[in-house]
């Protein structure tokens, strides 16, 4: 059943290619802006680098969140899934995963081209890479939590940005803390490991209380 | 086995009706009636879990239906005005997906059957966008084909449907009673449909 | 008395600015919370008020005519 | 069916109590105000590191603790609420809600102008400033999700959720704030090594913190008191009220 979720969600994406490159373009777009704002000086970039790559990555994946559910929400396929006789919370997961799928692998995928721009040696565009793979799931699950909040709210594009933001940011500090470490040459194991367990702790938790959000948004 | 008793809606700083109690045997067909705003669709939804009732108590085979969860969602279907098929997704993928995530998984040839039943036939590679909104409906109401469930909960199954499709559900539905199912539906056309025992739930 | 006058006082030591900065702003904030629930509150009472008298005025009419 | 007939009641009864304590509270904060200020500004000495500018002590400290201890209260009032469904909790937790974002607020405006004289800069990115920075975000998310839902019920249960899952999280975020800013250490100062304290600042900033507490007592309790009254505007006992005020 989970593999229905995230096969169908996927299917959706494949006839709709468009938003996926829209988010992904969004990213590569505000990484490219930093350095015409605050110029070309390698040095200075490079250590901003881990900073930019990840706020960026942070603001895609957030500004792709009000799709999770809305569709959905709009045609009453949600309806169908509160009264499925599989868990709810499952069911969220798969579209969670999905929507990871969706936007954040290509983020991933697209970090070491970035972090060239920004000349990155090439273990830090490792390290980069591997803490966004990390990273971005807990985005999603996390923002989940958040679209399923504010379900079917005016301006809750907004508001979700207001609910989901501060809960990023132990995330934010970890990758960019991960890349960062590395280039000063410190041991970036610790970080990584700490973005493993948040990734498990909102694996365990963030689908039980979006399955939670949900209820109390269609109710 | 579905008994509702003393069932108090409240929607914001209204109440829609009060102790409203009814019950539901195998075989059962059961109308809920009242105009516009009495509540009708939210009585759906409480019967469907969706929502609580600000009193009373909803019971499957004597047990609350809150507390049985997906027991009770594996025997029931609900269908909503909002028809639940995904624009985006040909006829026969919504018909696979959504018999799936009501607990039962279909393959290509029982779908297909099933779309013809519902006079959907070559219809079934298409998107559903391209599709008007009586035969959006026919797609929702293709599950009921397919699915296995013991009770069926319907908001206005029948908006949006031809005089030939009106026939179909009126035959779907009867021979879903016929076999010790249960309906329960809101309406706005005639329908005769023979059934074992049939009840009229009026809302004020 | 740690304060020779009141001048002193004021001053706080050549930190007035930062010590009464931070006293004002809390007073203020603090008054302003309290006036905005009862203005709340007022708000509420002049619309239950006006459903009140509006019905008042349906019976006055009744009784005058 | 007691327990319904106790739900409905309860709004009721807590409206007439609480205003009876309403002011006895708002008098307690003023009396332990005036005191504390007294303490504050007459009796504490000058401290021989900061000089005056260490009076900002006396609202600053007690604004940051209200403000942590405050979300704590929210939370679980709201945590209440959303698992007995009780009407009563959920509208406490709303109530505390802009109380708590003033006072972090004032913890981080009283903050910066302690900073300027001391450190030379309104704004470190400290571990506990970052931390209180966020705790503001919070609180402002809660609010605005709340004042977005129409319906009060979900917009209670959704409000709970958001707390909820905030105070999972206040913990993660202030242990990687504080990782943050160990790694970053330059040229910040470190706010860690407080300064041994005269026992009349300890008792002058003792009594503001009791100040504090009554204050927020007073004040959510007046804000409850309205949001009752504009949620059960439809029932018998706030037209019952209406008529009895309107006859006095």
């Amino acid at each position: 059943m989970f593999l229905w979720v995230i096969k169908r969600d996927l299917l959706l994406a494949m006839r709709r290619r468009s938003d996926v490159f829209t988010t992904l373009f969004f990213f590569v777009i505000v990484v490219s802006l930093f350095p015409l704002s605050v110029g070309p000086e390698m040095n200075m970039l490079r250590t901003m680098a881990p900073g930019v790559v990840w706020v960026a990555a942070l603001l895609a994946s957030m500004l792709s969140l009000g799709r999770m559910f809305s569709s959905d929400y709009l045609d009453g396929t949600l309806e169908q899934m509160l009264i499925s006789p599989h868990s709810l919370s499952l069911l969220v997961l798969g579209k969670a995963l999905a929507h990871w799928l969706v936007t954040g692998v290509p983020l991933v995928l697209m970090a070491p081209i970035l972090g060239i721009q920004y000349d990155l040696p090439v273990e830090a565009l490792f390290v980069l890479t591997i803490s966004l793979l990390l990273g971005t799931p807990v985005l999603s699950l996390i923002g989940a939590i958040g679209a399923a909040l504010t379900l079917g709210l005016r301006g809750g594009g907004v508001l979700v940005s207001l609910l989901v933001l501060p809960l990023y940011i132990p995330v934010l500090i970890f990758g960019s803390g991960a890349v960062e470490a590395n280039m000063a040459e410190l041991g970036y194991d610790a970080h990584l490991s700490l973005l493993g367990a948040f990734l498990l702790v909102s694996l365990v938790f963030a689908p039980w209380a979006t399955a939670a959000s949900l209820r109390v948004s269609m109710e | 086995m579905l008994q509702g008793s003393n069932l108090v809606c409240v929607r914001g700083d209204r109440r829609l009706f009060k102790d409203v109690s009814f019950s539901l045997e195998p075989g059962g067909l059961m109308l809920v009636l009242g105009p516009n705003g009495s509540g009708k669709t939210s009585m759906l939804r409480m019967l469907c879990g969706l929502s609580n009732p600000a009193f009373g108590e909803i019971s499957w085979c004597g047990t609350a239906i809150s507390s049985l969860g997906g027991e009770y969602y594996s025997v029931m279907t609900y269908m909503g005005h909002l028809s639940g098929t995904k624009d985006d997704l040909t006829v026969v993928e919504n018909l696979r997906i959504s018999s799936a995530l009501a607990g039962l998984e279909i393959n290509e040839t029982e779908a297909r059957e099933a779309l013809q039943y519902m006079g959907l036939s070559g219809r079934e590679t298409l998107p559903v966008k391209v599709l008007s909104q009586g035969q959006r409906r026919r797609v929702a109401l293709a599950r009921l084909l397919v699915c296995q469930t013991k009770l069926w909960i319907l908001d206005e199954p029948l908006a949006a449907l031809d005089v030939s499709a009106v026939k179909l559900m009126q035959g779907l539905l009867e021979r879903h009673l016929g076999q010790g199912g249960m309906v329960i539906m809101t309406t706005h056309q005639e329908i005769e449909v023979t059934a074992a025992s049939t009840t009229q739930l009026q809302l004020a | 008395m740690i304060w020779e006058s009141w001048s002193e006082f004021f001053a706080m030591g050549g930190y007035g600015v930062y010590v009464w900065g931070s006293y004002i702003v809390t007073f203020a904030c603090v008054i302003g919370e309290v006036l905005l629930i009862s203005n709340r509150r007022r708000t509420l009472d002049k619309h239950y008020g006006l459903i009140h008298d509006s019905n008042k005025k349906e019976t006055d009419n009744e009784t005058t005519s | 069916m007691a327990i319904n007939w106790f739900k409905y009641s309860s709004p009721a009864s807590f409206y007439s109590l609480s205003g009876k304590m309403v002011p006895i509270f708002m008098w307690l904060a003023v009396v332990l105000l005036i005191a504390g200020m007294y303490v504050g500004f007459f009796v504490a000495p000058t401290d021989f590191q900061q000089g005056e500018a260490y009076r900002i002590i006396f609202i600053h400290v007690p604004a940051a603790w209200m403000s942590m201890f405050l979300y704590l209260v929210m939370a679980f009032w709201a945590g209440i609420g959303l698992a007995f469904n009780t009407r009563l909790s959920s509208m406490l937790a709303t109530a505390i809600a802009p109380t708590g974002a003033m006072f972090t607020f004032l913890a981080l405006w009283t903050g910066a102008l302690w900073g300027k004289p001391m450190w030379g800069t309104w704004w470190v990115w400290d571990a506990r400033l970052t931390s209180e920075l966020i705790l503001l975000f919070l609180y402002i998310g809660f609010m605005s999700l709340q004042a977005a839902i129409d319906d009060p019920r979900r917009a209670d249960k959704a409000g709970a959720i958001l707390a909820l899952v905030g105070v999972v999280n206040i913990p993660i975020i202030y242990f990687s704030v504080q990782w943050w800013n160990t790694l970053h250490q330059g040229a910040s100062v470190s706010l860690n090594q407080a300064p041994a304290m005269a026992t009349t600042m300890l008792t002058g900033m003792l009594i503001m913190v009791f100040a504090s507490w009554m204050y927020s007592i007073a004040v959510i309790l007046k804000r409850v008191r309205v949001i009752i009254l504009e949620r059960e505007s439809h029932t018998a006992w706030v037209a019952e009220l209406r008529k009895k005020e309107a006859a006095r």
